[in-house]
């Protein structure tokens, strides 16, 4: 399962994506909209996509996550959009058979998922608003 | 012989550029590295970022990748997803 | 949140529980009911854990991750009980400021509750039952 | 004096009694190595089982922690959560 929608991520449905009868640990990060970020208070984010892109490099890391670990089901959806304080930008889950690959494998995915996919975060102060890490 | 190549701008590079696409006139044997040259001295903005790498047909490029006609590109300012 | 049931968990619960706005990271983990074991199918579990014991042990292991890691809100819920194929055992929900830290205290919850929380699980197969674990 | 000590039994240690709790009659001075002597003379499967541990009032014992009447005692054999 890999997505980018505009809607609010159904957990849920990724969760039950992954889980599987021959999986015994199920892994799933979830990156919410903080309320403040270096002690300023945060209004929302928004986040855009280079989209044909942003799935194909999604698609890469799952390939890649299938490789180097015993992965039986793996979901990586991604929100754009307007994202309000508390929502969920990204939700990523992986079942294996054994609780520390699931842990490996997910915080691997997130980790470069934060590298390499075209996706851009903009958050919005009440006093003005920035595209985090474009500038030093 | 020059050829149009329109290119597509995402986050920051939007915002500097004024628009979400531009389309510049070059030279057939142009590459990745000239590409950037031109935008930065046309933008001179886009010299403030902490990096700035051009996607061909959503791939990242090398800086001596030749640019076809038809090639689908994109400029990639430093990504923050998730 | 700490919490042993009879009942199936509860997920999106637990997940509800440890979200706010302060945190920009939640790490999940689901240990579920795997169909087979060393080659041999499995066709139920059971958990029974000394209860009084057990919750003493989880609100500890709580203390003590709240002590280490930035921890916002942290959940343990426990199923007892017999449990078919493919359901959550144990659900471990935590929520930080930043990620790094919410997938190493997720991480330390599970393994330290393997290790001190009196629980005992027993693998129900077509041939014959064993409780995981007491013997060599 | 001796008095009557009841112990709660989990897992596989149930099954090895055959009943979900004990209670024996114990010396005023016995600590918690005692009992575990007492408990594997009586019921020799114990010693297979990879540990056995003591909880007294829902806490992991010393071997030498003496047992006082009133005490909750538990047999811990290796747990398996999770």
């Amino acid at each position: 399962m890999i997505l980018l929608t505009h809607q609010p991520i159904d957990v849920p449905a990724v969760m039950a994506h992954v889980q599987t009868g021959s999986a015994g640990a199920v892994d799933i990060f979830i990156g919410t909209v903080r309320n403040q970020t270096q002690q300023k208070r945060v209004v929302r984010l928004e986040y855009e996509a280079y989209e044909p892109m942003a799935l194909k490099k999604m698609q890469e890391l799952v390939d890649e996550v299938r490789r180097r670990w015993p992965v039986e089901q793996v979901a990586i959806v991604h929100r754009v959009g307007v994202l309000d304080i508390g929502e969920a930008a990204v939700v990523i889950a992986v079942s294996t058979p054994h609780r520390a690959e699931a842990f490996e494998a997910c915080r691997w995915l997130i980790d470069t998922l934060k590298e390499v996919v075209p996706i851009w975060k903009k958050e919005v102060f009440e006093d003005g608003e920035v595209w985090v890490a474009a500038h030093a | 012989m020059a050829h149009p190549l329109t290119i597509a701008l995402f986050g920051i590079t939007r915002d500097i550029v004024g628009a979400s696409s531009l389309t510049l006139s070059i030279e057939k044997s142009t590459d990745v590295d000239s590409l950037l040259d031109q935008l930065r001295a046309q933008y001179p903005r886009l010299t403030e970022l902490n990096s700035l790498l051009v996607a061909v047909n959503s791939e990242y490029a090398e800086g001596n990748q030749l640019l076809k006609k038809g090639d689908e590109i994109a400029l990639i300012p430093p990504v923050s997803g998730g």
